[in-house]
């Protein structure tokens, strides 16, 4: 009877071993899974926000210096011409 | 209550109370970590974060979408080590 | 293709399809007149035409000469306002 009892608490042990081991693993697993899908997630839209922060600064200073140097270039002839204008009437 | 059932109970409220269901738990984590699951895990997410499209993807999808290979990707050794030491704790705890 | 040219092009065809492109153009020469940017420059063109001496500049040449100081001389603020303005027109008009 005692041997019987031990076997059978032996069987027991194992199957609750097993099934315990499953169940954390489950859970560890999906609690991980979850928060590393938040993170990556969360990495990724901090990422695509710095990615465009970063391309609208470039667009913005490619946007001046675009209309600086059409700017500067009518600026300069506009000088330039008046400058000559001005030389041409003092010699005559 | 059967007596499986009432054992059952009784070893889990050890393991409770002992702490050492949390630290079996941690245990799996620092190994997860240790084997290069997680990395692997994150590099998953990265390619479907990738593939999809960021503005596709939900993090309930992620979740549905890796899962299958996170568990997967467990190696054997890991979860040998948590069983041999749930054993080891039953041995000593869960006495006839 | 990088994904940084991808990006910028992105940003770019938003604000020409909707003419805001020209709109900010605009809005940056009159911030220009307005802060004074202009007339300094005109007395910087004169100043370098008065050493040079008009019959050895070009306009290519005076160009060149001015333009470094015609970029340093835009104010932080009025940049720092443009881009505000299109931060604030891609939040509400384009899904990048």
């Amino acid at each position: 009877e005692e041997a019987r009892r031990r076997q059978e608490h032996e069987a027991f042990l194992t199957q609750f071993s097993f099934s315990l081991c499953s169940e954390i693993i489950h859970q560890v697993l999906d609690e991980t899974i979850h928060e590393t899908a938040a993170s990556e997630i969360q990495q990724a839209v901090n990422e695509k926000a710095e990615h465009v922060a970063k391309c609208t600064e470039q667009v913005c200073t490619s946007l001046v210096e675009e209309t600086l140097d059409a700017d500067i270039a009518v600026l300069v002839e506009e000088i330039l011409d008046v400058e000559l204008q001005r030389i041409l009437k003092y010699i005559k | 209550m059967s007596k499986d059932s009432q054992m059952r109970a009784a070893i889990n409220q050890k393991l409770i109370e002992m702490g050492e269901r949390e630290r079996l738990k941690e245990l799996l984590r620092a190994k997860l970590v240790e084997c290069g699951w997680k990395d692997q895990l994150k590099a998953h997410c990265k390619d479907v974060i990738r593939e999809k499209g960021l503005e596709h993807v939900t993090v309930e999808d992620l979740v549905t979408e890796v899962t299958p290979k996170g568990r997967a990707l467990v190696p054997d050794s890991v979860k040998k080590e948590l069983l041999q030491r749930i054993r080891a704790f039953l041995a000593q705890h869960a006495t006839l």
